[in-house]
């Protein structure tokens, strides 16, 4: 009961905060929205006993993508009071389209009618070991049969921040605002930067 | 099998990325100076990764190979030959590359780690029997392709380019991944076989429905109409070389993935995805065809030239059959260097200021200016508009031959005859270089290894390249037969 | 001939040749063009020579299997001899035509024009279907470049519509052979004309050649390319043209779709009698109103192929021989008018009919060639248009009398345009100075038409030697189609003969007038 | 007999050798080569004739060359002769040699005399080749052959537009009547299986009762044949409805009217209804259309002829007529009959157009007879050469003399046969006839009155006044102008005086022979001895009836022309419509220009700029570029840059591809 | 498994769909940000991996979560590879506003 109660808080949640995500008008908001559909996710994630990637969920998404977000939507600094509100000309056969795909996944998968749904049956090989916890066996499979595919994805993420920099990285030249010169600052004692300088009275300082 | 036998075999991607991390080391110490360095180093390593496929390819004992890693991953002629294509194409699209940044001054070695990776990726793809060893190398693949994509960062029309790339690349990757995820839910699987074990016991709608979502997906990595609409966009505004690279390597990666996507988890419920597959190549060729016809700008016109390419090796898939698969392949090969030999020409127009030439008017007498460059992208045209005796013909020949032979002749006639319109703006380029006075814009003199590599590609293009057909119809055909080698 | 491959040295010289002309100067460009077609000429004479009449079907044949899906399989008939003997006839000609109006990128114009040659002796010599195909389309590329860089002011627009056109009625015809190799299992032309398909298939693989040889003839309604791309090509683009690719069509008919598909000819005979009804016609009354020389030329191009159309598909030996030779004198004549325009072209850069006049006075031996050309395209006995004309047009009359006596009106109508640009061009006074002032041929205009015109007269009064070649080989075609052939609509049915003559007079009527009158 | 080769090839070796060599030998050269080439033609081939007419040859045909052997359908050169072909040897030979010798003098002036000669000679072989045809297609190669010397001699004066378009015209009408000629080869083709002549003509009769189809018809086998054959023949000897080509063909210079207009080329066609009289005696309604076409041509012709004021076009209808003559006699059966009237006519027509030559040479090249008058005394020698060629085509004779004429013998002999015949049809062309031969006498003595007799009315030609610079104001009263014709050189006359020779005494001479005897004509042409018996025995009234009409004739343009010259003008007054309806040749050159050519060229404009400018490259190429390029411009703008719009037309293909295969 | 208290893989497919609708709709209607639109796909793999989540669990098979742990590994990536490109875009452009994203078209 409390699960049925759990199940539809978190579903009525997520696709609220979902469908806010992507209308509101200000991204500051449409990026806490995202983060809320993300715990609501979550939520439905530990509901069916997947700790693991509900708490991956909420430290990778909520703690480090959701944050790049507002990492850069502040960054860019962008007049938002500009940004056009609104939705395009084709707004009506967009959202019919959207509909039919979403009636047609509702009633063509034939979700509603529970128990006519026939779902695969997994030949075992990453069957759970009963009794173990979640996290154990998720590691047992991600060292053994997935290890390719583990090393593969520290590959992807390695290109992600080889491109990220690469993009964004500015060498910027000698003396233009912002440029740093790491040896100099090491190198820069106390004497080089503070000037005693002992002004006459009422005079004022040259500097 | 055991993890020496998967190393073994997996090795030319493992080779490949522990050269690409060497050489992203030297990257971070040497700096922007070590970028011809780089390069070398790693046209030397992918021709390596592509002398150990060919020899893992035409080593009798591993000619079906096997599945590694578990099963996640499956060392075969199919997938080795395509990994050769791509090997080829990166080298190719490397060797052209650094020449182009030097009016900008962008070149930094990162490229063609970057290239490497993607490499690494597209290997990955095609050797994936399994949906999550798929879509990571396809993501490692798009990932490298986005940062390519806005590589120039001066030029305004990249940053777009990689834009557009990534997000529409990005709701690619989601419809994929949603096919995926019920194509698992609704087969128990995410291994190929298992896969294609339950579907041919069965189908229910929801998987269908990943059925078509995961093509679909699959079909905007190979932009086939109407998963097609960044390409003329992406190719437009990417750096030439980065295009060159699109329309080769990933295009090959895609279509193998297609291929065996289709033809071999799906291969069971071919009537399924079928008549999408005949819609898809009819609209590309069609699509293509037409989009190119208006274009000022060479890039975009290969752009969509490429999609109405994709159309006829995609009538090779809506065949469904062995031969099919094998005339796919054999299209792909001519159509790599087709295209290769295409982009490097254009890449080889520049003006007096070092300035890429994309203007098609700007090429207007070319021929008289720079008669072997104009004759060479003249044949490279008149290849890809397919008519004989230019090689480019013998690929349409195949994957129609293929389509007739599974009586689909309505099907074969309209796209056959639909290339017709194709020829239309191949012939453009021949004008405009041939039949128009001088425009005098075209000034530049290229580096050797331009002129190496579209002289390999001019002399695979042309008539020559037919005493390659038994060669090519060979392997290709040892390669499909993998494709359709049930265990 | 021995071992020796001269299918294969008839394809290389110019192949060669053409190589080398895209690297050296202009003037040894035309020398080695030259060159190169007088070798192949000395090859094409050897090789009729050498010719059995009488022996194997297929003679020197060559055979390697070097490609995946067909092969490299050469080999000629009588059928095939002819059409090449006249390609490497025309060839030196036309290098000879282009000697002096072609001024720029000669080594270019050369290396296409050999390249042609390549093609056009690769169509008619190839035995495979593929490799027929690739020669066959091939010939696209250098056409279009001839017309798109050496052409008129519009050539832009006739090169695009003569390639694509060509190209879109080609590529159907693909489809079709690939069928037909999947059906029959084998891509050799000499085993595919002996397989009997299904009659019901055998209509549409018949209408996709049918649309690659109707636009290639041209036949009508599909004849638009042929003016537009005649009036822009370079003088001896438009020999070339004229002389020997608009008869691929025709080998086309003779060579697949009449053995292949003999049942779905003979289903279609009212089609192509039809069109070329239409054609003789239109074309002719079309070509009667024309302003530019070419075009009228053109025009009468297509009322020609007409006839050859009509003969093929007249399933019978008049008919099928009448257009070998219709094709052959064709090419000669018309690629003969095409020079004799040119000529004068050269020298007042206009085709505008209007512009000369009276050119018999300060050009009489041009008149003559012209004239001899002109009665030989309006099929004057004793020239080669009227054996052609006469075996086609009686081979069509055991077919259809009515569409004889509609073809063979074309007789009046061309004689109407031919004699009509004759009186406007020749004829005449001499309304423009500088038309006045153009000078007679020089030797080198000599040598391009008096061969011509003594291939002409010859085929006119001994084309026994034309004939005799062929005659094994239409024979086996005309037995191969026999099954389907149409009944004709003559159908005689025997009466009761007269009994006496006409103007017979009564026999006792006569004793009694003689007897009263007696002698004068 | 191989000489035949030499007489038919001599001529063909001169035109090559006068032809290619032109400029280069220079005029006397190849004036004399030509000539002495027809001279020795004309040399070989009385022999010939002379040989047939005493039954010392026989038939016999010499092969020369194979020419096309085609499946089932062969035919070779070869040249045949029999008793036909001698006819036709001596009558071309000799009249071509003749005009080639008259034109020494005629053409003296003009600038490109090789090249008439060439063609004159030309004209001659394929006139030779025409009537020693073994089979159809060889006789085809010549009708074509004097087609083609007839129409570069029409236009040999090409600077003219008059000559081009006459030269034009005369091919193209020809090329109607050979439409007829080689649909009848083919058919024959497909019925005997042959185009032999010999062969055919065996056949013949057992196909005689036969139908076959044609054009959607089924038809008397041999009377399609016949009839479609004669249209060739109607063509080429100008018969009603074909004829419109003759009467321009008088551009051409004057030996060629006539050698070609009148005494051979035009006599093509009876001959080859002659040569094939066996086949067409098969045809009986066919013959019927021959006896109504010539009938009919014969009175036609012959109307016009009196109205006309150009002399040779006066002789032009005339020769029009008198081959209407030859046709009806040969649509009755009297073959024989038919070539005797072409073999005087022959003479008889040359002479009067080289007589008419002479005079036009004396007057300055005026060939408007209203200009002449008076000139017997000027040209005594013309005169009485012109003066023998009319009494000869009035056909002055007297029966019970048994003298007369050429034109007498053979047209008398005509007539009685076309009234022995005694159908409703020849009965038809016996009193067309009779009414003609009276036309004849009054056209050809108005001819002779206005010009040898009467005031002389020069000063009016324009050419007179170019000659003598005076305009007819200057010359006053002098309605000579001052003017002095001479008459012709030697060259001229001597043709005129030997052709004489042959009008007035051909009839005499060979009228047994070709009338009467069998043996003569052996099998070269169908001979119906009957027919010729009740020829001889028609009444008196209608053996008289000739030659009464032609008194009548000879009166009433005495009566009109010198006697009361203002009489034509009354009568003109008179008959105002019925003279403007003849004297325009019955408006057949107006109807045809309405009807044919008008059309064609409308039609021809039409074709290009509606049918394949409008039509098919509009609705084909151009239609199909259109679409293309409204694909092209729907393309670039769905491809509109906006990422919304390329992820909507993603999501609509996903869409698409669900509901398709959900459906 | 088949369910949890009532609750079937039915209904955690239905949630997914509409999320990854949600997902979609976000991308073709938003005009106004790119980062929006990021975002929006950010939905699209929730939706991914909660459908991935839900099989695993009521299959018992643990592939799914594997699968939607390198999701998750992936999507951070690429979070990071498209905020990337957004900078560069801004900062040659000066504007994030998808509607100006269209230099290159036709």
């Amino acid at each position: 009961m409390i699960q049925t109660f759990a199940f539809y808080l978190f579903a009525v949640l997520v696709v609220a905060s979902g469908t806010l995500t992507i209308t509101a008008r200000n991204p500051v908001h449409s990026v806490l929205w995202l983060i809320l559909a993300f715990f609501n996710a979550a939520g439905l994630m530990v509901l069916v006993g997947a700790e693991f990637i509900a708490m991956l969920l909420v430290i990778v998404y909520v703690g480090a993508v959701a944050v790049l977000f507002l990492f850069v939507v502040m960054m860019l600094d962008i007049d938002f009071a500009e940004m056009r509100a609104g939705f395009i000309k084709n707004f009506p056969i967009g959202i019919l389209i959207a509909l039919v795909l979403l009636a047609e996944l509702v009633l063509g998968i034939g979700a509603y009618r529970a128990g006519a749904l026939e779902l695969g049956v997994p030949d075992g090989a990453a069957a759970p070991i009963v009794g173990e916890s979640n996290i154990t066996n998720i590691g047992a499979l991600l060292y053994s049969k997935y290890v390719f595919l583990f090393e593969t994805a520290g590959i992807i993420l390695l290109v992600a921040m080889i491109g990220a920099i690469v993009l964004t990285h500015r060498e910027r030249p000698e003396g233009a605002r912002g440029h740093q010169n790491i040896d100099k600052q090491n190198r820069r004692r106390p004497e080089d930067a503070t000037e005693l300088k002992t002004p006459s009275i009422g005079k004022g300082v040259e500097l | 099998m055991s993890i020496l036998n998967s190393l073994y075999l997996s090795a030319p991607e493992i080779g490949l990325v522990v050269t690409g991390l060497i050489l992203l080391l030297v990257t971070a110490f040497g700096g922007v100076k070590t970028s011809r360095g780089v390069t070398i180093a790693a046209v030397a390593a992918l021709f390596g990764a592509a002398i150990f496929t060919l020899d893992l390819f035409t080593n009798p004992s591993f000619a079906l190979g096997g599945d590694i890693w578990s099963g996640l991953y499956r060392m075969d002629a199919f997938g080795s030959f395509s990994k050769i294509l791509i090997y080829l194409a990166t080298i190719g699209c490397l060797i052209v590359t650094p020449k182009f940044f030097d009016a900008t001054n962008e070149y930094r070695p990162e490229y063609p780690v970057l290239m490497i990776f993607g490499a690494v990726g597209m290997g990955i793809m095609v050797s994936a029997v399994d949906l999550i060893t798929l879509y990571m190398g396809l993501e490692l693949m798009s990932l490298a392709s986005y940062v390519l994509a806005s590589f120039a960062r001066s030029d305004e029309r990249s940053a777009e380019a990689g834009l557009k790339y990534f997000v529409l690349g990005a709701l690619a990757s989601g419809i994929l991944l949603y096919g995926m995820s019920l194509v698992y839910g609704f087969t128990g699987s995410t291994s190929y076989l298992g896969i294609r074990a339950a579907l041919d016991g069965g189908m229910s709608t929801g998987a269908v429905f990943g059925i078509v979502f995961v093509l679909a997906g699959l079909a905007f990595k190979v932009a086939a109409v109407p998963f097609h609409m960044w390409t003329p966009d992406v190719y437009e505004g990417a750096p030439t070389p980065v295009t060159t690279f699109f329309a080769t390597a990933p295009k090959v990666a895609a279509l193998a993935v297609l291929m065996r996507m289709a033809l071999d988890p799906f291969g069971g419920v071919s009537d399924v995805w079928q008549q999408v597959v005949i819609f898809a190549a009819l609209a590309s060729i069609i699509v293509g065809a037409l989009g190119a016809i208006g274009q000022d700008n060479v890039k975009r016109l290969l752009a969509y030239s490429s999609i109405n390419n994709v159309g006829f090796i995609l009538v090779g898939l809506a065949a469904a059959t062995e031969t099919g698969a094998a005339a796919m392949l054999v299209y792909l090969a001519i159509y790599v260097a087709m295209s290769l030999g295409s982009f490097v020409a254009v890449l080889m127009m520049q003006d007096k200021n070092g300035r890429q030439v994309e203007n098609i008017a700007d090429m207007a007498g070319l021929s008289s200016s720079n008669p072997m460059l104009a004759l060479c992208l003249a044949i490279m045209m008149l290849s890809l508009a397919g008519i004989p005796p230019l090689f480019g013909f013998w690929g349409k020949f195949v994957v129609f031959q293929a389509a007739v032979q599974a009586d689909m002749l309505l099907f074969a006639a309209l796209g056959i005859a639909a290339s017709v319109i194709g020829a239309f703006y191949y012939l453009k380029i021949v004008k405009v270089m041939y039949f128009d006075d001088p425009a005098g814009v075209v000034e530049g003199r290229s580096d050797t290894s331009r002129w190496i590599v579209l002289a390999i590609t001019t002399l695979i293009v042309s008539p020559l390249g037919y005493l390659l057909t038994p060669l090519l119809g060979d392997v290709a055909a040892r390669a499909a037969s993998a494709l359709f080698f049930v265990v | 001939m021995g071992g020796f491959p001269i299918l294969s040295a008839m394809l290389a010289v110019p192949l060669f040749a053409a190589l080398a002309c895209l690297f050296v100067e202009a003037k040894m460009a035309r020398t080695i063009a030259l060159g190169a077609t007088l070798v192949n000429l000395a090859l094409g004479i050897v090789l009729w020579a050498g010719y059995d009449i009488g022996g194997a079907q297929w003679q020197f044949t060559e055979r390697a299997e070097v490609f995946a899906g067909f092969s490299y399989a050469l080999g000629i008939d009588g059928i095939a001899l002819m059409l090449i003997v006249l390609s490497v006839f025309l060839m030196p000609i036309c290098i000879l035509a282009s000697w002096e109006s072609i001024q720029k990128r000669v080594g270019e114009y050369m290396a296409a024009f050999l390249f042609m040659e390549v093609l056009m002796i690769g169509v008619f010599a190839a035995q495979d279907m593929f490799l027929f195909y690739i020669f066959f389309e091939a010939g696209l590329i250098p056409m279009y470049l001839i017309i798109g860089i050496w052409g008129g002011d519009n050539r832009i627009y006739a090169s695009y519509k003569f390639f694509l056109y060509t190209l879109l009625g080609s590529v159907l015809m693909l489809i079709a052979m690939l069928w037909m190799v999947n059906e029959a299992g084998t891509t050799y032309i000499p085993t595919l004309m002996q397989y009997d398909f299904a009659p019901e298939a055998q209509t549409w693989l018949w209408l996709a050649f049918f649309a690659s040889f109707a636009v290639k003839m041209p036949m009508w309604p599909f004849h638009t390319w042929l003016p537009d791309a005649h009036v822009q090509a370079p003088t001896a683009g438009s020999v070339i043209l004229a002389g020997v690719l608009l008869k691929l069509g025709g080998y086309g008919f003779i060579r697949f779709s009449l053995p292949m598909f003999p049942e779905a000819s003979a289903q279609f005979v009212w089609l192509i009698l039809g069109l070329s009804m239409v054609a003789v016609v239109v074309t002719s009354l079309i070509a009667l109103v024309q302003h530019d020389m070419k075009k009228l030329i053109a025009y009468s191009s297509v009322a020609h192929m007409a006839i050859v159309t009509a003969g093929l598909f007249a399933f019978n030996v008049q008919g099928l021989e009448g257009a070998m030779i219709m094709m052959l004198s064709h090419g000669l004549v018309s690629g003969a008018l095409f020079l004799c325009v040119g000529i004068i072209y050269d020298q007042l850069h206009t085709r505008e009919i209007d512009r000369y006049g009276g050119l018999s006075i300060n050009m009489p031996k041009y008149a003559l060639f012209f004239l001899l050309f002109t009665m030989a395209s309006i099929g004057l006995p004793g020239t080669s248009g009227f054996v052609a004309e006469f075996l086609s047009l009686a081979g069509v009359y055991k077919v259809s009398s009515f569409a004889t006596f509609v073809l063979t009106t074309g007789i009046i109508l061309g004689a109407a345009y031919m004699l009509y640009l004759y009186r406007r061009v020749a004829f005449g006074e001499q309304k423009n100075a500088d038309a006045a002032a153009m000078k007679d041929l020089s030797v080198r205009e000599w040598l391009m038409l008096g061969p011509i015109a003594a291939a002409v007269l010859w085929m006119g009064v001994y084309p026994e030697s034309f004939l005799a070649p062929m005659r094994a080989d239409i024979a086996a075609l005309d037995a191969r189609i026999a099954r389907a052939a149409p009944e004709g609509d003559a159908k005689i049915s025997a009466g009761e003969p007269l009994q006496e003559a006409a103007n017979a007079m009564p026999g006792d009527h006569v004793s009694e007038t003689h007897g009263a009158e007696g002698a004068h | 007999m191989q000489t035949i080769l030499l007489i038919v090839f001599l001529p063909l070796l001169a035109a090559i050798v006068g032809g290619l060599g032109n400029r280069m030998l220079g005029n006397t050269v190849v004036k004399s080569i030509t000539t002495g080439a027809l001279f020795v033609s004309c040399l070989l081939s009385w022999p010939i004739f002379i040989g047939f007419l005493n039954g010392s040859l026989t038939a016999e045909v010499v092969p020369v060359l194979q020419w096309v052997q085609s499946g089932n359908l062969s035919f070779d050169w070869a040249l045949r002769v029999d008793t036909l072909t001698a006819v036709m040897l001596v009558v071309i030979t000799s009249v071509s040699a003749l005009v080639h010798l008259y034109s020494w003098g005629y053409m003296d002036e003009d600038p490109d005399q090789p090249r008439f000669f060439a063609y004159l000679s030309l004209f001659t072989f394929a006139m030779l080749m025409l009537v020693t045809a073994d089979n159809l297609v060889q006789m085809f190669f010549g009708w074509e052959g004097v087609g083609l010397a007839s129409y570069l001699l029409i236009g040999f004066w090409f600077k003219k537009p008059s000559a081009n378009a006459a030269a034009i015209k005369a091919f193209v009408v020809n090329r109607v009547g050979d439409l007829g000629f080689m649909l009848g080869i083919f058919g024959t083709f497909i019925v005997f299986g042959t185009t032999s002549i010999p062969e055919i003509l065996a056949a013949a009769p057992s196909m005689s009762g036969s139908t076959i189809g044609f054009l959607g018809y089924r038809l008397h086998t041999m009377d399609i044949l016949c009839i479609l054959l004669f249209i060739g023949a109607m063509g080429k000897s100008a018969q009603l409805g074909l004829h419109t080509w003759l009467p321009d063909a008088m551009e051409g210079p004057t030996p060629v009217s006539a050698l070609i207009h009148a005494a051979t080329m035009v006599t093509a066609g009876v001959f080859m209804v002659c040569r094939l009289s066996p086949m067409f005696e098969t045809a009986p309604t066919a013959l019927m259309i021959v006896t109504f076409i010539g009938a009919a041509t014969c009175i036609f012709a012959a109307t016009i002829g009196t109205t006309q004021w150009d002399i040779k076009r006066v002789i032009a209808y005339s020769t029009c007529s008198q081959l209407g003559y030859m046709f009806f006699a040969a649509g009755v059966g009297a073959y024989g009959v038919a070539m005797f009237h072409l073999f005087t006519h022959a003479f008889f027509k040359a002479l009067l157009f080289l007589g008419a030559g002479s005079v036009i040479h004396a007057m300055h090249h005026e060939q408007d007879m209203r200009y002449y008058g008076g000139l017997r005394k000027k040209i005594p020698l013309t005169f009485w050469a012109m003066m023998a060629g009319t009494l000869a085509i009035t056909g002055v004779g007297v029966y019970h003399l048994k003298t007369g004429f050429a034109g007498f013998w053979s047209k008398d002999a005509i007539l009685e046969v076309a009234f022995a015949r005694g159908t409703d049809m020849a009965t038809f062309a016996f009193w067309m006839g009779v009414f003609a031969a009276l036309l004849t006498s009054f056209y050809s003595w108005r001819l002779m009155f206005l010009t040898f007799w009467g005031k002389p009315r020069w000063i009016e030609s324009e050419h007179i006044q170019h000659s003598v610079h005076k305009t007819p104001e200057e010359a006053g009263e002098d309605t000579t102008g001052g003017y002095k014709p001479h008459e012709s050189p030697l060259t001229m006359l001597i043709p005129l005086g030997i052709l004489s020779i042959g009008a007035i005494g051909a009839g005499q001479a060979f009228a047994p022979s070709f009338l009467d005897d069998a043996a003569f004509w052996g099998e070269s042409i169908f001979y119906n001895e009957n027919l010729i018996h009740a020829m001889h025995a028609v009444p008196l009234w209608v053996k008289y009836s000739a030659f009464v009409v032609m008194l009548l004739g000879l009166f009433g343009a005495w009566l009109a022309y010198i006697k009361d010259t203002s009489i034509p003008g009354k009568f003109v007054e008179q008959f105002r419509y019925v003279h403007q309806f003849v004297s325009n040749k019955w408006y057949f050159d107006e109807l045809y220009h309405f009807i044919f050519i008008r059309p064609a060229f409308w039609l021809g404009r039409k074709f290009w700029i509606i049918g394949d400018q409008g039509m098919i490259d509009r609705f084909g190429p151009n239609g199909a570029a259109w679409v293309v390029s409204k694909g092209t411009v729907a393309a670039k703008k769905l491809q509109s840059g906006y990422l919304n719009s390329y992820a909507l037309v993603m999501l609509l293909g996903l869409v698409a591809a669900i509901t398709w295969i959900l459906m | 498994m088949t369910n949890i208290g009532g609750i079937g893989i039915e209904h955690f497919i239905v949630v997914s769909a509409i999320l990854f609708v949600l997902g979609v709709l976000g991308i073709f209607l938003n005009r106004k940000n790119v980062i929006v639109i990021l975002m929006a796909i950010e939905l699209i793999l929730l939706s991914v991996n909660i459908n991935l989540v839900a099989f695993s669990a009521f299959l018992g098979d643990l592939t799914g979560q594997i699968f939607a742990m390198f999701v998750l590994t992936v999507a951070a990536g690429e979070a990071a590879i498209g905020l990337a490109i957004l900078v560069i875009y801004f900062r040659g452009r000066g504007t994030i506003a998808v509607d100006d994203v269209n230099r290159m078209k036709g």
